[in-house]
Order: structure tokens, then sequence, then C-alpha cells
């Protein structure tokens, strides 16, 4: 790509909400050579652009072996998330791809794989939790550890109990805060750790949410003897172009678009939510 | 019902905001009161204690729609204070950047907030789908004015080179040339506006001014005396700025927060027709050409012909905005300084330039430092406020059969040819007495 | 080619084969107090007899010796002007009939020489080849302008108390990246030659091989603006000291100073942040990307929905420097510093990365 | 018809103000045209006579609030509007003439009236946010046209807008323009004030007088201060401005906003 800023058109073919403000889109890039030239990894992102809004980073959520139909589940947030919530199928959008390092999934074969979720903006990691049950044979045990502020919080319920059917598979929830409705654990999501058991040399572990969540939950696993090097994080940061030109998403001497999204915790340790 | 009220609550189509309130009793008009009620602003008030380089950026705040006016007639007043004369390149270039407002303004005016009143529109808008290139000439005409003044002041409203002894920076001889095309074309098109306002019906009204303007040997913008005239030719009376307050009272109507002036205790006209009439020698050639092919004779003398002397004026400007940028001798690129070096001594000063809407004066006291003591300005439309209303008492009994509403609106009309600017009105009286 | 020499007389032959090639011609010159690159005709246009004076937070031109013409060693301007430049259309986006059109918005290149390159700027022009010009996403634009550059560099014979490039290795002399470089001396220019086009420009000047003198006077100069350098920056335990300071007292200090103008960034001939800025017509049927220099000062830099990642000064500040002086070098195999000093000039308060690089690595 | 009926319905109010920001409405020229083809323009008594009521999808709203009359009339306003957006420094921080918000107003008022009975006003002229809720900030004095248009652009394209809160210096760098503090000893208000003008004071030579306001982020995560202490500091200690020559830079076309407000506070007793 002789600029690395060039569009290319692509359409909605479906959009379904998945919980409110949270949509799932089913893009078709228009030009058939691009599509079939389009190869990504789990993990990866792609630049999503409204007209006449601006462009953000979103991650891949769909199977990379079926890169004609590119899936994005979109939260709406602000300025362009929130434009690109108001599209409907049929319409168009530009989109440019896909980029960076997505998640060890690959080499976390034969191995225990820990998933740590806080908050609202999971997206990232939902993909890969798919990718693995869709491949339910090549992992060991599967342990998804989720936490939330509020029980309103939790989005994807049916997801969670859907993924909790599965073998050899753990799905554990908490809540800062009690609800009425709420009968999983209350407190912060760290102290699920206590309810699982993971062993130290044979689990790889993923994570998602807040900077702040994610080196509490490093912490905890480290005490528990996990390696810094089998701990993946995913990080979000401001993004301009997504190629590494623009500056914005330093942390630390890391671009997050290409050194990450998804980083090692040994590497990005030192910079995690202390305003690098 | 024979006591008439008639009111129009906010006058459209004017800067600024104003009320207008007619009692009409047994046929006979009892009251006529153009009521500001803009709110008040106190700028002589906190103009004291501030560093006259300040001044003209302070007072450029009073009036959005001539800023230039207010900048030009404060570092006029302040120069003459400190016994400073300014380059003959920034004289030229001070009255371009007024021809860029009164081309900006004018062309605003007769467009957009007069030209309606002629042609029955609610707005200059909705010239849009009638006659959409008429509306496209206006607002272009409207850019050149506000492209010159960006150019040399860096923005159309409140530029910002102008100070104390020049400007801040001279333009670059082909920032000025690259004005030429535009300029060139609006020579045309303010000739086929004239022609254009020229041609509009308007009713028969001459209500017996005595016009006021500067005069001298240009047309007058930064330079002239302060001249009288009773019938629109004969200079009746000619004084420098200094004598401004000497001849022209201001009063405070109860129902207003502007003042009013007055020339001996009666009201007077400044403004476009003033001018025009009281400087037809000094028009540029092609101006008068397209007046007499307009059929138009001077003096005006009827209110609603403004619209006609604002458009002459609008090619005036236009026409020696051409000659001074041919002209112009550029700096060239050394760091050689734009404005001449200034030294405060206490002192007071006065000055008076054509604003768009007319003589607008002020007088500032200064301090040894340069600080202001004291500050008095008087716009022009607190000098055409008197008159206002002395035209509606002269017309309403011709037109005492029309409906309330009718009535109002022809009122309205009225006050609509002085291109009343309300918001300078309001909030200018002499500085009396301060704080301690 | 063996160096040659250029009598200052003869120095609009320069000017007349480049233009005959069909370059335009650039060079710096006097302007608002200051050097700014500008299209000149010929030599006449250059700064002769100007001379900078530069400290933190303050510029000013004197006269000096009016023989000399690259005596006013810079302004606020430098490489990346010409090359990743402030402001750029980067696409233009049609709707129509429902359809996204995209249009790319890469400049032609425009074959242009510019005169009077410093060392630091060529330093600086290399490290930003690495971020633009190389790798999988090397952008369009920047190498349009690179390609269309020819440099006539000049070794600095005078320093600013600002300059450090002695001790960042990348300055006086001109480490290479040029395609002649000039060391002026009273009446005559000694010339070198980098590149093949060099020497073929070179071949159609009237000069004469440089005999022994004028070299080394030639090179003495440059050493001794070398040796007047008074500011540097111990390079020794870098990049590692500084990732060593999260907590320094120092990030603060600065902090206290610093003004978030993001000044700093725009001038630094290496910073490479921008930012892409939507203008959509007002009927929404059409929009143009621009991008524009952007700054790691800047609120929205580190923005993401609900909060900011570095949200105060200092944060901004320490990732400021620690990309200057250390993490360029993991990113890049190369300081992002090149020593010019512009920062410390063009700072309106007047911070100093050397003295704050220096504070830094002191223990509290 | 039924197209005329859903275009968004546009209202421009004035409070206390000198006109500047209305008239950068009707110096959009030929945006002005397609403004008028996108939007009804129900309320504008500057532009034209037909003074339709509300409710308004978009008000845009100039002038500070500096009559007791202005409060209701504001209130009411804000019931009428769904998106109000203030235009220009006098709706946004109260304007220049929020200096009187520094000095004692009776004076003020026997000093520039013979018949001060007649003046009604408030002692403060205030922002509109003082008041009622507001969506959106223009600054400037007066405001940026493009600015206007890109905010008008995406309020009818439904996108949330985005104003920049960065520094002036940004802009005078990107233009090319010579730092006058740097190469003159200017004291100029750059580096603390917001972007949007084009850094049209240092482009013509002079210092930067404020007229944007305080920098700050645009985004709501983090209502931080530009830092006018450090700026006011070098005033006084290298460009050897007084300590009231330094503080009446602040004060001037924004005096009555943070931090403005606070550098602004070492002027005389009694003065403005
Ligand atoms: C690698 C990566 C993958 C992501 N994947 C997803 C996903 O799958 N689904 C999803 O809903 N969101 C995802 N996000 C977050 C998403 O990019 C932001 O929600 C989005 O940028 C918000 O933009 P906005 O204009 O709606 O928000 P505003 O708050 O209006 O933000 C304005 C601008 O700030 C920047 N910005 C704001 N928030 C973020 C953020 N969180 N990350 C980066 N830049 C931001 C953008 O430049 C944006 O245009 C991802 C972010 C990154 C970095
Ligand atoms: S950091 Fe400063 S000294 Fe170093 S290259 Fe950038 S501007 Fe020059
Ligand atoms: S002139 Fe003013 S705005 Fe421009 S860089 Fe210098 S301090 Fe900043
Ligand atoms: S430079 Fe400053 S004062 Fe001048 S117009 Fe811009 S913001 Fe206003």
């Amino acid at each position: 790509m002789a600029d690395p800023y060039a569009l290319y058109p692509a359409r909605i073919v479906d959009k379904s909400e998945e919980s409110p403000g949270i949509y799932t889109y089913r893009l078709r890039l228009d030009d058939d050579a691009l599509r079939e030239r389009f190869v990504f990894e789990g993990g990866q992102f792609n630049m999503i652009y409204v007209a006449g809004v601006g462009e953000v980073p979103i991650s891949i959520v769909s199977d990379p072996e079926d890169s004609h139909l590119l899936e994005h589940t979109i939260r709406v947030v602000g300025r362009v998330s929130g434009a690109i919530g108001n599209l409907k199928e049929g319409d168009v959008l530009g989109l440019r791809g896909p980029y960076g390092k997505g998640w060890p999934l690959e080499t976390s074969e034969g191995k225990d794989v820990v998933v740590i979720t806080g908050g609202l903006g999971c997206a990232p990691v939902v993909g890969a939790i798919e990718y693995m049950f869709r491949r339910r044979d090549r992992y060991g045990a599967i342990k998804i550890l989720h936490g939330v502020k509020t029980p309103n919080d939790l989005l994807y319920r049916e997801r969670f109990d859907e993924w909790r059917k599965h073998e050899n598979t753990e799905v554990l929830l908490a809540s800062d805060q009690p609800g009425k409705t709420w009968h999983y654990h209350v407190g912060v999501v760290t102290e699920l750790f206590d309810e699982v058991e993971i062993r130290p040399d044979f689990a790889v572990v993923m994570m998602c949410g807040p900077e702040i969540m994610m080196r509490m939950a490093a912490q905890h696993l480290e005490k528990r003897g996990i390696r810094h090097d089998t701990m993946f994080l995913s990080i979000e940061r401001n993004m301009q172009c997504g190629v590494g030109l623009c500056g914005h998403c330093q942390i630390g001497p890391y671009f997050a678009c290409k050194d990450g999204p998804v980083m090692r915790y040994d590497r990005v340790a030192p910079y995690l939510a202390g305003g690098w | 019902m024979t006591t008439r009220n008639i009111e129009v609550d906010l006058m459209a189509r004017v800067e600024g905001e104003g009320a207008l309130e007619v009692v009409v009793d047994k046929g006979e008009v009892k009251d006529v009161r153009l009521k500001i009620f803009e709110a008040p602003r106190f700028f002589e008030a906190f103009l004291k204690g501030r560093h006259y380089s300040e001044v003209p950026d302070i007072v450029a705040r009073i009036c959005g729609i001539c800023p230039v006016a207010y900048q030009m007639s404060s570092v006029h007043a302040i120069e003459s204070a400190f016994g400073m004369e300014v380059s003959e390149t920034v004289r030229k270039l001070r009255r371009l950047l007024y021809c860029g407002e009164w081309i900006e303004s004018h062309s605003l005016h007769v467009y957009m907030l007069h030209a309606p009143d002629f042609l029955g529109l609610d707005s200059g808008l909705e010239l849009a789908r009638s006659e959409p290139e008429i509306l496209r000439r206006g607002l272009r005409l409207k850019k050149v004015g506000d492209r010159i003044l960006t150019v040399l002041g860096g923005r159309a409203v409140h530029p910002v080179s102008v100070c104390i002894g020049g400007f801040t920076r001279l333009p670059q001889t082909n920032e000025l040339r690259s004005l030429l095309d535009e300029l060139h074309w609006a020579r045309e098109a303010a000739k086929e506006t004239l022609a254009w306002v020229a041609g509009f019906e308007m009713p028969d009204l001459s209500p017996g001014y005595t016009f006021a303007a500067l005069s001298g040997n240009v047309y007058p913008m930064n330079e002239g005396a302060i001249t009288v005239s009773r019938d629109g030719t004969a200079h009746d009376m000619s004084c420098a700025s200094d004598g401004f307050e000497g001849h022209f009272k201001e009063r405070q109507a109860p129902y207003s927060t502007a003042m009013q002036c007055l020339l001996d205790e009666k009201p007077y006209l400044v403004g476009p027709m003033a001018r025009l009439n009281l400087n037809a020698a000094s028009l540029r050639p092609v101006v008068r050409e397209a007046l007499a092919e307009a059929g138009v004779e001077l003096p005006l003398v009827n209110p609603y012909h403004a619209i006609i002397a604002r458009s002459a004026e609008v090619l005036q400007a236009v026409d020696e905005a051409i000659e001074l940028i041919e002209d112009y001798e550029g700096l060239g690129t050394g760091p050689g300084e734009p404005y001449r070096p200034v030294t405060p001594k206490e002192s007071v000063g006065t000055a008076v330039t054509e604003a768009p809407r007319g003589m607008l004066y002020h007088r500032y006291a200064l301090d040894a430092d340069g600080r202001v003591v004291e500050a008095n300005i008087v716009p022009p439309t607190s000098q055409n406020q008197a008159r206002m209303e002395a035209d509606l008492w002269q017309m309403i009994p011709s037109i005492l059969s029309l409906s309330d509403e009718a009535l109002a609106a022809a009122c309205e009309r009225v006050i609509r040819c002085y291109d009343p600017c309300i918001s300078c009105a309001t909030h200018f009286l002499r500085l009396k007495r301060v704080a301690a | 080619m063996a160096a040659q020499v250029l009598q200052k007389r003869d120095m609009d032959a320069l000017f007349g084969v480049l233009q005959a090639r069909g370059f335009r011609t650039l060079a710096p010159t006097v302007q608002d107090g200051t050097a700014m690159w500008r299209e000149v005709a010929d030599s006449a246009e250059l700064p002769w007899g100007w001379r900078d004076e530069q400290a933190p937070g303050h510029y000013r031109l004197h006269q000096g010796d009016a023989g000399r013409c690259f005596d006013l060693v810079h302004g606020p301007q430098s490489l990346k002007n010409q090359t990743f430049v402030a402001e750029e259309p980067l696409m233009r986006v049609k709707r129509v009939d429902g359809e996204l059109t995209f249009e790319s918005c890469v400049p032609e290149p425009v074959p242009t020489a510019l005169i009077g390159v410093r060392a630091c700027d060529l330093a600086a022009l290399g490290i930003q080849d690495r971020v633009f010009a190389e790798g999988e996403h090397a952008d369009a634009r920047f190498r349009s302008r690179r390609s269309s550059l020819l440099l006539v560099a000049v070794h600095c014979t005078r320093a600013q108390p600002t300059c450090f490039c002695a001790s960042m290795q990348t300055g006086p002399e001109a480490k290479g990246g040029y395609d002649l470089a000039l060391t002026e001396l009273d009446d005559r220019f000694l010339i070198q030659v980098g590149s093949n086009q060099g020497a073929s420009i070179l071949s159609e000047l009237p000069t004469e091989s440089a005999d022994c003198r004028t070299q080394e006077r030639a090179r003495r100069a440059v050493e001794a603006c070398a040796e007047s350098q008074t500011r540097g920056i111990d390079r020794s335990n870098l990049p590692g000291a500084l990732y060593e300071t999260d907590n320094h007292p120092r990030w603060q200090q600065v902090a206290e100073r610093c003004l978030s103008c993001a000044n700093c960034t725009m001038v630094c001939p290496t910073c490479f942040c921008h930012r892409v800025e939507e203008t959509p017509s007002l009927d929404g049927e059409a929009s143009e990307r621009t991008r524009l220099w952007d700054s790691c000062f800047s609120s929205e830099h580190s923005y993401i929905h609900g909060k900011n990642m570095r949200p105060d000064t200092k944060h901004r500040y320490r990732l400021w420097l620690t990309h200057k002086l250390a993490s360029w070098i993991d990113q890049f195999g190369t300081s992002g510093c090149v020593g010019c000093g512009r920062c410390i000039t063009w700072c309106p308060v007047g911070i100093d990365i050397t003295e704050e690089a220096a504070a830094l690595m002191e223990k509290p | 018809m039924a197209e005329q009926i859903k275009r968004p319905r546009l209202a421009v109010f004035k409070f206390a103000s000198c006109d500047g920001c209305q008239l950068s409405v009707l110096s959009l020229e030929e945006d002005l045209l397609m403004l008028n083809e996108r939007v009804k323009i129900a309320f504008f008594p500057e532009a034209s006579s037909r003074m339709l009521d509300g409710p308004y999808d978009v008000a845009l709203i100039e002038g500070s609030v500096s009559t007791p009359e202005q409060i209701h009339h504001l209130a009411a306003i804000r019931e009428q509007c769904d998106t109000l957006i203030t235009i220009g420094a006098c709706a946004t921080s109260g304007g220049l003439q929020a200096l009187r918000n520094f000095a004692d107003h009776d004076a003020f008022v026997q000093a520039v009236y013979p018949h001060p009975e007649y003046i009604r006003s408030l002692s403060t002229s205030t922002p509109i946010s003082e008041h009622v809720a507001v969506d959106y900030e223009l600054w400037g004095c007066p405001i940026d046209k493009d600015q206007l248009r890109k905010v008008l652009s995406d309020l009818l394209a439904g996108v949330v807008p985005r104003i920049p809160g960065v520094s002036v210096c940004q802009e005078c760098k990107r233009r090319q323009k010579v730092c006058v503090l740097v190469t003159k000893g200017e004291p100029c208000l750059g580096p603390v004030t917001r972007t949007g003008c084009g850094a049209i004071c240092p482009s013509m030579g002079r210092a930067c007088y404020g007229c944007f306001g305080p920098a700050e982020p645009s985004y709501p995560a983090r209502r931080e201060h530009a830092n006018t202490e450090a700026l006011s500091r070098r005033f006084r200690e290298t460009l050897h401005l007084s300590a009231h020559e330094a503080a009446h830079r602040f004060r001037f076309i924004h005096s009555y906003v943070s931090p403005f407000k606070e550098a602004g506070e070492e002027t005389g007793e009694g003065e403005t």
C-alpha cells in the first residue's frame, strides 16, 4: 500500500444489537481483489472510517478463517462510534487494516487459557474466546473471569451462559456492587482468583479492560506464580494512523498499534496506569 | 378607541437591540420613542487606567460591525495627544483598511438588511429564491471588503494590526496585489448595485436635514474638518475635531441606555448621505459617472435615498482601494518597523473619523505613562437618534390611515434607512467622574 | 572527488546550475527577525552579514561580518518543514448515490534544492527517513517530497550557546546525506561532494582544487565550532537510565514551568506526531481529511473516551523527553534528538532539555 | 414540502455584545446560502424580520448576561431549544465587559451616565453557562467562522461536535510564523490561549492578547488549566513587566474565566 492512509469502501451487510448501545456489524469490502487478499489474526484491528466524521481503531472479532465478512462489535461512546451506531445495513464505511499484533492463539494451543476481562470494553477479547471455542479441543482448561462495576453493566449475559456450557470451562462473574438479580460474586475481579485453580506453567493469561484492573490482576497472578511472559494484555491508546506514524499510541517505548494492541505483561508492566 | 399605541418590540435587521413606541391620540402624534434596551457595557469606564496600546483592541469591541472605525478614531486621537504623525504609507494603508470596512458594512446593509424593504421581503436571504445571482453578488461584494480587512488586519471582525504610530505589520506588495482581481470585479458589481438600488421605488420624504460630516481635500474617512450644511451644499460651519464637544451636545433620554446628541439643541444627520452631499467635489470620477447614469442628483435629502448613498460609497471605496494598492510600495522583507516609536506624555487628544454610519468622535486624556485618565466616545448612531425620532414625528401624520401593523412597519422602514447600530449607540457618555 | 574551492564571487553559478537542472532553489533568508526558508533567485538573498544570538527562550539578530552568508546558524524551521509539512490534505472523500469514493492526495515531486542545510538537520532528516520512508507503512507524501530534494549542506563554523550537536555526534560537520557540502571561509567556500549528482553539479561550477591550507583552515573552523559548544547530554547510560526516573521529582518541577504549549515539538526537526482532522462540507456530500502536526503536549493527544492517558503536564513532558533521548533508540535504533537546540531557544519560558536530562539522571 | 418541515430550526439570540459574532454567521458567504437551505432560520432578528416562535433545534447565543431581564429571557430560551451553543467571548466567559465585575458597578454607572437612575443593569457581566446549561461553547472575540461551520456541519450530520482546545502556539508554528515572544520579547498569551484564530496576532507581528480564552482540553475528560502562572512569571521576571502590567495581560477579553481570572488578580485597588 503506497498510501498508509488509503481507505477502502466496505458495506454493512448486517447489523445486530448486542445490548443497548453495542452493535455488531458484518462488513464486506467492496473490492473483490482486496477481499481475497485480506488476511488477519485474532486480536488485530481495523481503522473504521465514517465519512465526514473520522476514523477509529476497532478490533476484528470474526474468525480469521472467514475473512470475507469482517465482524466488528462497537460500543457507542462518543463522536465517531456514535456515528457508526447511527449507520444501518447497506451503508458504506471506509476501512483499512488489518493492523497490530493479536492474541497468542496459536502458541497457546495445548495450554490452559485464563481470560480476565473487566468493565464494558471487552469486545477485543470476545473474538478470541469464540475462536477458542470453535477449536475447543486444541486448548486445555478455559477459565473466563469477568468483573463489572454494577450488575447492569453485565453485557453479553447470554454469551457467558453459552460459554459456561462448554466442557472443561469455568465462567466466573463478579460485580463491585450487589444487585437483586446478581447471584454471582460481589467484589472486585481479582477476588475470583481464589476460586479458580491456575497451573502456573500450563496457563496463558489474556486480559482486556481498564489498565488499573489489568495491573492489579497481573500483580495477583504474579503472586500465584504466573510468569510475566505468559500474561497478555490488550492495550488501548488514541490512534490516528494505526501504523506507527502518528505517535499518539505510545506507551513507554512501544507503539500500541504495531507492538500491540496485545502486549506481553513483562514488556508493558512499568507503563500501566502510570500516566504513560 | 382614539388612542393608538404602536409598538415594535424588537426591531429587525438593525444591529443591536432596540424598540419603537409611538403614541397617537385623536389623530395626533403624541409621542415617538426610539428605545434602546441594549445592555450597557460601560466602555468608557473601563478604559480608565488602561495603557494607550490597549485602547484600539478595547474600543473595537464596542462594535463588531465597524471595529475599524473605532480603532481609527482612537489611534488618531491618541497620536494627536502625543503630537505624532504617521508615515505616508501608514496613512494610505489606514485609508485602505477603512475602504475594506465601508465595502463590508455597506454591502451587508444594502443587500441583507435594507434592500428587502424595497422588495417586499423579510430578509436578504429570501433573494436566494427569487434572484440568487443578485444575492450572490451582494455576498461576494461583502467578501471583498472582508478580504481587504483580513490581508491588512488578520481578520474581518476586530482586526489586530492597528496600533498607535502605524501598524504592527505592513503587508507585502504581493499580498495586496492578490486582491486586485476581486476588486476589479467589485468595481463592476458596485456599479450594478448602484443602478439596481437607484431603480427601487421609494416614498417621498424630505424632513429638511441639517447635514454633518467631515470634509476636506479627499473624500473623508480619517481626515477632513467637521462640516455642517443646512441644505446639503453650502458649508455653514466648520471646525476641527477638538471643537466637536463645543457644538454637539449629548443628553440622555429616560427610556434609553443610549445617549442622543444634538447640534444647537436640534437634531442633525450624519452618515453616507451627509458625506456624499458635503463631498460631492471629491467623489471619484467613476462614482460621478455612475450616479449620473443612474439619474441620481445631489444633494440627497430623502432618508430612503441612503441606500443610494451607501452604494455610491461602495463604488468610491472599491475604486480608491484599487488605486491605493496599485500605488503601494511594499517595504520588502527586511526587519524594518512598520510603526513609529511612541513617546507618551500627559495630554489630551481628539479625533473624528467617518465610520460607515457617520462621524465617530473620540477624546482621550492620558497621563505621563500613557495610561487613559478619561475617555469620551460619541458614536454616529447616537447622533442620528434624535433625527430618526424627528423623521417619524414628521411622517406619521401622513400615514395614520394605515393599520397599526402597517404603520409600525412603515416606521421601522424609516429607522432602517439610517443603518442604526445600536450596539454602538448604547453605553457611551462622557466620563465625568471616575471611581477613586 | 577531492575537495574543491568555490570563490564567493562565483556563488551564483551554483544557483544557476541548479536552476538550469530544473530545481527550485531555497535558502534561509532574514525574515521577521530570524532565518526562514524561502525560494530565492540567487545568492544576494542569503543572510549576508547577519548573525543570530540564541539563548533559552531568546532569539535576536545582529549585524556581523558583511562578507559572510552562513554565520546565521538557524531559525525555527528545519528540513521537517520541507518533507513532513505542517498541514496537508490526506484525502478527499465524496459521497455519490450512497457510494463513497476516496481520493488520496499525494503531492507531485517538485525538484527542490536546499542551500545551507546544517549538519543537525541532515541528521534529523535521516531520522525522519526511518520513521516515514522505511518499512511496510512508509508514507507516500513524505517520500514524494523527500525524493525531490537536493541538499547543499554547510558545515557549521559558528555555534549558538544552545547548540549541542557535538555531544550528540551529529555535527557541526555534516556527516553525510548531502549532495554537496560547503565550508564558509572569508572569501571562498571549500566544497565537498556527497553523491553522484553532487559531483556532476560540481563539475559544472567554476572551482579549483583546494590547497592544503584551505582544507586545513576549513577543518579548524569546524573543529573550533565544536569546541565552542558548552551544552551537552551525557549519553553513556541511555536509554536505560531514563526509564528509571518514573518518580523523579524533577518531572513535577519542570511541569510547573512548562506551558504545555507545544513549541518544542513543533520546532524539533525529528518530532513526527500528527493528527488527522475532518472537514465536512455543510451539505454532508464531501469531506476533506487533513494531516496536521500534533504534539504529545496536547491534552487531546492521549485522550481516549472518558480519560486522558497522560493527564498532567509532567506525564507529557516525561513522554517527550524520554522519547527523544531514550525510547527513540528502542523504536528506531537512533536517538530522537540531534542537538540542534531549537527546543531550548523557542520554548517561550526557556526550558532546556540538556539541563532537565542532567537533573533527571542525578539521584533526587 | 415534507422536506421543509423536517429542516432543523435555527435561532440566533443576542445579549450584551458587539454583534461581531452574529456578523460571523452572516459572513459564511456561500455557506450561508447552503445553511439557509439545510436549516430553517426561524429567529435571527439581525437578518430577518420574520421572527418565528420556538421550539428551536439549535440556538446560537451571542452576548453576556448583564441585566435582570436577560436572566429571565435566557431561561425561556433554554426551555425552547434543544441544543444551545454560545458564540463568542461575551457569551462564553462574560467578555470584555466582564471587566466591570472587578469594579464598583454603581460608580461605573454614575461615571458614564448623567442619569444613572434610568439604567437597569446587573453589577456583573456573566457567561451564559452561569445561568443555564450550555451544550457547546465557541470561543473567540469574534468566533472563527470555520469553527462555526464545522460545529453546524457536525450537528446537521447528527455527530457530536468537537472544538479543539490546544494552544495558539501550535497554529502559530504550523503556519510558519515567527515567535514574537522569543524574537521580540513581546508578552504573548499564545501559549496559554485556545487555538482557533489562525494565530493572527503573531502573524501580524504582535503578541496574542488571549481573545480565544484559556487553552484547555476539548474533551470533558479533565478540566485542567493552562499554566498562566508560569507565563506570568516569565512576563515579570525576564520581560520586565510590572506585576500590574502582567496582570492586565490576562485581565482583558476573558477576565472572568479561570485561570485568566486568577492571573489577573495583581491589579491595583479599584482599578480594572
Ligand atoms: C486497538 C483498539 C481496538 C479497539 N477495539 C474496539 C472494539 O472492538 N470495539 C469498540 O467498541 N471499541 C474499540 N476500541 C475503542 C474505540 O477505538 C474507541 O471507543 C473509539 O476510538 C472512540 O471514539 P469516539 O470518537 O466515538 O469517542 P470520543 O470520545 O468522541 O473520542 C474522540 C477521539 O478520541 C480517540 N479515542 C477515544 N477513545 C478511544 C479509545 N478507547 N481508544 C483509542 N482512541 C480513542 C479517537 O481518536 C476518537 O476519535 C478499540 C481501541 C483500540 C485502540
Ligand atoms: S529535542 Fe530539541 S535539541 Fe533535540 S533535536 Fe529536537 S529540537 Fe533539537
Ligand atoms: S508568538 Fe506567541 S503564539 Fe506564537 S509561538 Fe510565540 S508564544 Fe506561541
Ligand atoms: S492570536 Fe490571540 S488575541 Fe490574536 S486573534 Fe488569536 S487568540 Fe485572539
